[in-house]
């Protein structure tokens, strides 16, 4: 079945028909989002592609949710025929998080998916070029999760200038430990403007 | 054996005349560059303070031996085809070399420089460099022709291969030979856009393409060299396309004058004008300017 | 002693006896030929003072051999070639097989050569050029399986130069009853003007065909390419100059003063241009060193050509010493190709790079090579492209001297891409251990490499020796004076002015640039390149190698490419198919061959009163 | 060659006004306060006035303006740049986040204090400094050179194992060829 | 064994490359036979420290995201806080923000010409566009008092209002560059040359557009017309006359040639929200912003900015920071994918000009 225009009802009750266990709701307008089960997402998400006309994928996102234990994948659809988003959320055991890969949908979805991978240790089974993207040499928690302490790790890692503890003028602070003047920003140069 | 002091001199002086209008030159390029740009541009000496700087950098960086003769093939090349060129006309002092300054073996010494360079590039072993001696040397086969047929056109009108007989003829205005063979020199001045490598025809050192291409493994000395090596050659196209085309030049006055006229034209095309892609480049020579260039040489067959 | 039988004796025996000493002692083999072509060549410099010519005869054939001074001049050539590259072959093919059979062919194909340049009558020099071109076939399948096809290919195009020139000798002796060639000189212009201009023909097909002229070019890439690098060298340096050594004859003895001459000239001299052009377009895009090469010769030997046929005495001094460099810049590069492969096993330019600091001696002769190939002052091509553009000039070839100019410049393309693939560029892995070639391949390109810069700063004394033998060719002497190159730039023998400011003004720059803060210098490896701030990894290729010139191909695209690619390959599957039915007639046999030759000869003479109207 | 004040020869005069007045800008934009570079070099504030240019690569390079945070694979390529270049060379580091982090100051992947890493003659402050400080941090390099001061190569090159150290500590896996001269 | 095909890496250090990445070409002769996109030099973590810090604090944060425009991140990290917290924005703050986003909108097109251009080697043309774009950031200068960063759209509004007499400078500023562009448009689109490369290169085909998910010129290049502000309007765009060009020839010179209208468009959008602007409130007060906690939620704002769909996710859970913001750039999907894709095959000549002419900017790519 093919949906021309779909609004966000019909494409609620057309999504409602067919995923039964899908929890839909109507966020705002142009907004539909749909909750899933982890392991109907894909069979979803080529569902929405092929029947109801999303053809852009906008987003791949995640969100870490320590509390609960689990890790939210979010994928924002975008049909172009009936300026429409839907968002689908489903959520991933964060103990050992794995998912298919989408990219034989979207194959720009093998970036989103590199970036999560990297970031959350998410794994996309089907993915081949999962590993470093972002990061270098990283070793340890993927960073983007919750229980990364990143002014921890900056401080053990990084040399912090002393000083900059409270708001102060930098300038001042160079000068006092080089013993230069503050320099003068105010010297005049020759700028044309649209007034002259 | 008998040494006329005056053409030793002449030998000494003519590169450093030939280096200082070149540089200079350089630096007014880029101030008028920089007013086209609606900027007012660096001081006209900008030129020699880079040179001087390269030259005064501490450390230089070679890649083995032939890294190293690079510039100096380039240098040989730009200040040997000055030296068989007459700067001035009939004058004993920058007559230089050219007891019959020969357009043969001007057109082969030119090249003398871009296969020496290409050489000590390739010592590098930086695919950026290679492939614009690749880019290189695929443009000078491009507008060599053009240049051939125009200088042939030109040998076949005045019945001479020598620079001082094409300067005898061009005796008063109404005789310079660019307007006598009109067609030729369109011919040539088409090929002279490529041969001083400004845009459109900059593919050798396209930055944004190939970082800079040939001279990028270059510093120090040697790009300071090599842009000696530049602005001199640059002088000695110039002064050559003078004595071809605009009747040579009786006294330094003169020839700053047309040269520079000379020197504007690619300068002009060059800051309005992107660049080409490599084979489009070649296809204009063969195009357009290779036409100019046959009809030239018809033309003066048919007249006789 | 000193008289051309013991010449030729000497050589044949040698190679024979090579043969023979390879089987029982091997250490012997190296030195006989060594010895023998060290004597062999004092006495080729010693023959012009032994004047007397040998006359003797064989049932019908009345056999003259004598020197003159055009076949000195390329006596002397094929005598100096054969004595560096046996001296190179000794260390290069120290460890290969069958090396009875290679001596053997290669001291029958330099005995052969000899025999072609002193032979005064048509049947020793058709004799002497069918042994040359079975031992150089011989040598062309020598080194492997995948040279067979390549030697019947060479073989095919020999047959037909071989028939050329036989079915030529016959007309002549049709006509006029003598194959001695001073009577035939003599008596040339009094034959019919058909059988004349069939004759010319017929003789320039088939020296052609050795001088790899442009329809006839087919064979010459893939034959260079698989015989071994010692032999190549004389293949291209010596070996083609016979069928120029024959077109000389051909043009200047028989050919001119009669009607159809201008026509000849003007057709030769385009066939000349267009074979040097094409080639330079083919050797652009080869892969690899030897073909490249051997497209390269076919190129310069089109220059040769071309010179030739204009026929003004400054183009054929041109011509001729071009002839003499071109002997000795493509051994050198031939060579130097040779030593590459001996140390890495390859001459596939996409394979091998950065050798300079590895093989600096090698690099020096193929950059010496390279430089006096592309004509550039102060090394030896300089002279001889300057007069042959010069008398084109004068001759008012206006667009022949366009046509070689282009394709003299396009050669800067394919001689670049040759030494920088092989020699600059990235120093890789696998050729970490690559050493410098052995002394004694070493020291014979290194000496040609400085006969170069030799002949280019002192061209007096090739052109000397030229002139003399353009006396022989006609009434041609001191044709280099008239240059604008030795009146206003050098003296007789020198090019002062040149050789002075290039020479002085690299210097003095070299000294410049080396002394200041020499020891600032910071030598670095070839890796240590700006890679856009990025450390390669190590398996990362950097050398800028496979489809060097792609922007040139492209631009040539549609307006040239693709045609003359059809047309090559239309022509080479043409023959193709046609080597497979011609391989059931010629299966590569010596008796068959010969019998094939003398079953053609019996009907040349049962039907010759057909063909030519002439009972023979 | 040391550079005392009093002892200055003629040459060494000439050589800095040179240097001073030939300032040529690696092409490398390291963080966001590369958007400022283009204003500073074009028409309308017209850095070439000064004698500054941009260079292709490290080799022609003298200058190498460290636009703003380096996160340290960044960091990496700037040391292997910075060895890349060839000396006398000088250092910018351009706005706050080179001197003490800015606004990354507890991001995990960003240095904090460039002069740990490499060896800064001048620096402009400011999230993003305007084109006219970064004309003015330059006519200050400028004085520096001309009164001898801006000798930034010399100082890594003496204190290159403490470098090193710094350098090593912050990038992990330290596959780089060695700075050799 | 080494590989067969030469590598050039493009960048990081590298004139062509647009800001700080790396494209590692693998190379036959000059055409490219496989490219591979690595970016992560510009990597600070926003998406983390957004973690660290408050709602308010974030915006100074968001801003640096996109260097050469900055003004949809604002837009859009306020625009998610007001979705979330359902709070009313003025309308004057609307219009005053409409401004702002289509003047950051000509400065970035400025910026473009300029790197289309320089990256073919006319170098006359960076001179001016960036010369000229300086005028827009005066601008901004004097409204917001930062020349490149701004951090001037907050959640629930702007954060001062106009000055006195901002409206004629700014319309002034707009005579100026529409006056300028007769002569963009004798040096760069009417120059054969420009056409010349252009044409032919870079093709995205139409389905390949969609299916690579392709946003904003580039895509207006293929021939579909998508904007978000006239498929989604926010703010005041729907009150607001444009038209959204669209060109048919998938490759480099049509997305010029989209970019080039649009430029004219938005200085007619400016025009019109200067006349239509109400007087009034330009800012609807939040609470203190130490202790301003965002009730939970989540949206998901796009904004379209010069060089496409700029997308925001942000998640509250209630406390005072927030719980995730993730950024979806219009370059993530540039940079990379596509542009491994769209590369092979073409030129080294055309890389850096490939890629200037779909905006790619690494630090929305890396965050």
């Amino acid at each position: 079945m093919h949906i021309q225009d779909c609004t966000e009802n019909t494409c609620v009750d057309q999504i409602q028909k067919i995923f039964h266990t899908a929890e839909v709701e109507i966020q705002r307008k142009k907004r539909v989002k749909v909750k899933l089960r982890l392991d109907l997402v894909p069979l979803f998400l080529s569902y929405a592609r092929d029947y109801l006309n999303f053809k852009h994928l906008a987003h791949i996102s995640c969100v870490d949710w320590i509390e609960e234990n689990e890790f939210e994948l979010i994928f924002m659809l975008w049909s172009y025929e009936a300026s429409l988003m839907i968002m689908v959320k489903t959520r991933v055991n964060r103990e050992k998080p794995e998912f298919i890969t989408l990219s034989h949908l979207w194959p720009q979805a093998e970036t989103y998916e590199r970036e999560i991978h990297e970031m959350y240790g998410i794994n996309f089974k089907g993915n081949e070029r999962l590993g470093e993207f972002i990061l270098e040499d990283w070793e340890g928690v993927p960073p983007m999760r919750r229980d990364f302490d990143t002014i921890k790790y900056s401080k053990e890692n990084f040399y912090q200038r002393p000083g900059r503890e409270d708001a102060q003028d930098v300038r001042e602070t160079i000068s006092k430990h080089s013993g230069e003047e503050v320099p003068d920003f105010a010297k005049e140069f020759s700028i044309r403007r649209i007034e002259e | 054996m008998d040494i006329n002091w005056l053409k030793v001199l002449g030998i000494i002086i003519t590169p450093i005349i030939a280096f200082i209008v070149g540089v200079a030159y350089g630096g007014i390029v880029r101030n008028i560059t920089a007013r086209v740009q609606n900027r007012f541009g660096p001081p006209v000496v900008q030129n020699f303070w880079d040179i001087i700087k390269l030259y005064s950098k501490k450390t230089t960086v070679s890649h083995g031996w032939m890294h190293h003769l690079a510039p100096v093939f380039a240098i040989t090349a730009s200040v040997t085809t000055l030296y068989f060129i007459p700067v001035l006309r009939d004058s004993k002092l920058f007559a230089n070399l050219s007891f019959s300054g020969d357009l043969i073996f001007l057109l082969y010494i030119m090249v003398f420089g871009s296969l020496g360079m290409a050489l000590g590039v390739g010592q590098s072993g930086n695919p950026n460099a290679a492939i614009g001696v690749s880019r290189g040397l695929s443009m000078m086969v491009g507008y060599e022709i053009p240049f051939v047929l125009a200088l042939v056109a030109i040998m076949i009108q005045f019945h001479t291969t020598s620079l001082n007989d094409l300067l005898a003829v061009q005796d008063k205005f109404t005789n310079w030979i660019i307007f006598q063979s009109p067609i030729a020199f369109i011919a040539a001045i088409l090929a002279f856009l490529g041969m001083m490598g400004y845009a459109p025809f900059d593919v050798v050192i396209a930055p944004a393409e190939i970082a800079s291409g040939p001279p990028s493994e270059f510093g120090g000395k040697y790009l300071g060299l090599m842009q000696t090596s530049r602005s001199i050659f640059t002088f000695a196209k110039l002064v050559l396309f003078t004595d071809i085309f605009l009747g040579g030049a009786g006294d330094f006055g003169t020839l700053i004058v047309k040269t520079f006229l000379l020197y504007m034209i690619p300068v002009l095309t060059g800051i309005v004008n992107p660049r080409f892609r490599t084979e489009q480049a070649i296809r204009f020579f063969w195009k357009w300017p290779t036409v100019f260039g046959v009809i030239a040489i018809l033309a003066v067959v048919m007249k006789g | 002693m000193i008289s051309i039988p013991v010449l030729l004796l000497l050589i044949f025996a040698a190679g024979l006896l090579a043969f023979i000493a390879h089987h029982t002692i091997p250490v012997l083999r190296d030195a006989i030929v060594i010895i023998a072509i060290t004597i062999a060549g004092y006495i080729v410099w010693q023959l012009p003072g032994q004047t007397s010519n040998v006359n003797f005869s064989i049932g019908m054939f009345a056999i003259n051999w004598g020197v003159t001074e055009y076949s000195q001049l390329f006596g002397l050539l094929i005598a100096v070639l054969s004595f560096f590259a046996l001296i190179y072959s000794s260390a290069f093919m120290a460890n290969k097989e069958r090396l009875g059979y290679f001596y053997m062919n290669f001291m029958f194909s330099i005995g052969a050569m000899f025999g072609i340049v002193y032979s005064q009558d048509l049947i020793s020099l058709f004799f002497f050029w069918e042994i040359m071109t079975w031992s150089s076939f011989m040598l062309t399948i020598y080194c492997c399986e995948e040279a067979q096809s390549v030697g019947l290919k060479y073989f095919i195009f020999s047959a037909i130069g071989a028939y050329s020139i036989l079915t030529a000798i016959v007309i002549i002796y049709s006509g006029l009853g003598s194959l001695q060639l001073a009577n035939i000189f003599a008596n040339f212009g009094t034959m019919s003007i058909a059988a004349k201009l069939a004759v010319v023909i017929l003789l320039i097909t088939g020296f052609g065909v050795k001088s790899a002229m442009m329809p006839l070019h087919v064979w010459a890439p893939d034959a260079y390419k698989m015989s071994p690098a010692p032999y190549t060298a004389i293949f291209s340096g010596a070996l083609s100059k016979m069928g120029i050594f024959g077109i000389g004859l051909v043009l200047f003895k028989l050919a001119a003063g009669q009607g159809f001459y201008p026509y000849v000239q003007e057709i030769l001299a385009w066939i000349g241009a267009l074979t040097a052009l094409f080639s330079t377009f083919y050797a652009i895009f080869q892969t690899d060193a030897k073909k490249l090469l051997a497209y390269s010769s076919i190129g310069q030997l089109g220059y040769i050509i071309t010179g030739l046929a204009i026929g003004t005495p400054l183009s054929i001094t041109a011509a001729l010493f071009l002839t003499i460099m071109h002997g000795i810049f493509k051994s050198m590069l031939f060579l130097s190709v040779g030593a590459v492969y001996y140390r890495t096993g390859t001459t596939n330019m996409n394979e091998v790079s950065g050798l300079i600091r590895k093989m600096p001696y090698t690099f020096f002769t193929a950059l010496f090579g390279i430089i006096t190939v592309a004509g550039i002052p102060p090394l030896g091509g300089f002279a001889g492209k300057w007069m042959l553009y010069e008398s084109l000039i004068q001759s008012n070839h206006y667009f022949l001297v366009i046509v070689i100019f282009f394709a003299s410049t396009a050669a800067f393309l394919y001689l670049y891409r040759f030494i920088f693939s092989m020699f600059l560029g990235q120093e890789e892995k696998e050729t970490e251990n690559v050493k410098e070639a052995p002394l004694r391949m070493i020291v014979p390109m290194l000496i040609l490499a400085v006969s170069t810069l030799v002949f280019g700063v002192f061209p007096g004394l090739l052109l000397k020796p030229i002139s003399g033998a353009m006396g022989y060719l006609g009434n041609f002497q001191h044709a280099w004076e008239t240059s604008v190159l030795f009146n206003n730039w050098g003296s007789e023998i020198d090019l002062n002015t040149i050789v002075t400011s290039i020479g002085g003004v690299f210097i003095i720059a070299w000294i410049l640039i080396t002394v200041k803060g020499y020891r600032k210098n910071r030598y670095v490896t070839t890796k240590d390149i700006h890679t856009s701030g990025e450390v390669p990894t190590g398996n990362e290729n950097l050398t800028y190698a496979i489809d060097f010139y792609k922007p040139f191909e492209r631009a040539l695209g549609s307006v040239l490419k693709p045609s003359v690619d059809k047309l090559y390959n239309y022509t080479g599957k043409l023959l193709e198919d046609s080597f497979e039915h011609l391989r059931y007639v010629y299966t590569g046999n010596g008796q068959t061959y010969a019998m094939y030759v003398m079953g053609f000869l019996l009907i040349l003479f049962l039907f010759s009163e057909l063909i030519f109207g002439v009972a023979l | 060659m040391t550079y005392d004040k009093n002892s200055k020869k003629i040459v060494d005069i000439i050589q800095n006004f040179a240097r001073k007045h030939s300032l040529w800008i690696l092409a490398y934009g390291t963080g966001c306060g590369a958007i400022e570079v283009p204003p500073t070099m074009t028409s309308r504030y017209d850095g070439e006035r000064f004698g500054l240019r941009g260079a292709a690569t490290p080799r022609q390079a003298d200058v190498l303006l460290i636009t703003g945070y380096l996160a340290t694979k960044t960091l990496k390529r700037v040391i292997r740049t910075y060895e890349q270049m060839q000396s006398p060379k000088y250092v910018i580091g351009f706005g706050s986040c080179t001197i003490n982090g800015g606004m990354y100051w507890d991001s995990y992947n960003t240095i904090k204090a460039l002069d740990r890493y490499l060896p800064v003659d001048v620096y402009i402050n400011g999230c993003m400094p305007r084109p006219e400080s970064v004309i003015s941090g330059f006519i200050k390099l400028q004085q520096l050179i001309s009164e001898g001061k801006a000798n930034g190569a010399e100082k890594y090159q003496k204190n290159l194992e403490w470098y090193r150290e710094n350098q090593k500590k912050v990038i992990h896996n330290w596959k780089m060829p060695d700075y050799n001269w | 064994m080494r590989e067969k095909e030469t590598t050039i890496y493009l960048g990081p250090q590298h004139p062509g490359i647009t800001g700080n990445m790396m494209v590692k070409l693998k190379v036959a002769g000059d055409t490219i036979v496989k490219a591979e996109t690595h970016v992560g030099y510009l990597h600070r973590a926003f998406e983390k420290l957004m973690e660290q810090r408050t709602w308010t604090q974030s915006f100074p944060i968001v801003c640096r995201i996109c260097v050469p425009e900055p003004d949809p991140n604002e837009e859009n990290l306020a625009r998610a806080i007001e979705e979330i917290e359902g709070r009313e924005v003025p309308e004057r703050a609307k219009y005053i923000r409409v401004m702002v986003l289509e003047l950051a909108r000509l400065a970035t097109y400025g910026l473009w010409m300029g790197g289309q251009s320089g990256s073919m080697g006319l170098y006359t043309m960076p001179q001016w566009t960036i010369g000229d774009r300086d005028y827009i950031l005066d601008l901004f200068e004097e409204l917001t008092g930062g020349r490149v960063y701004h951090m001037y759209i907050w959640a629930g509004g702007v954060r001062r209002d106009l000055p006195e007499g901002f409206t004629d400078r700014v319309l002034k500023t707009l005579d100026y560059l529409e006056n300028r562009l007769p002569d963009y448009d004798n040096l760069l689109f009417n120059n054969a040359l420009f056409q010349k490369r252009a044409q032919g290169v870079g093709i995205i085909p139409k389905d390949k557009a969609i299916e690579w998910g392709v946003v904003g010129p580039p895509l207006r290049g293929s021939g579909i017309k998508h904007d978000v502000r006239i498929d989604e309007p926010y703010e005041v765009y729907d009150k607001l006359n444009f038209i959204v060009p669209t060109s048919d020839g998938c490759d480099v010179w049509s997305r010029a040639l989209v970019r080039r209208q649009e430029y004219e468009q938005s200085i007619s959008i400016i025009r019109q929200v200067i006349e239509k602007m109400p007087k009034g409130d330009y800012y609807n007060k939040i609470p203190n912003p130490l202790t301003w906690q965002v009730p939970p939620g989540e949206a998901y704002v796009k904004t379209e900015s010069a060089r496409g769909e700029f997308g925001y996710y942000v998640v509250s859970d209630g406390s005072i920071k927030p719980r995730r913001v993730h950024v979806r750039g219009p370059a993530y999907v540039h940079g990379v994918s596509l542009l491994e894709k769209i590369l092979v095959g073409a030129n080294i000549a055309d890389v850096s000009f490939i890629m200037n002419s779909l905006g790619t900017c690494p630090p929305e790519i890396e965050r």
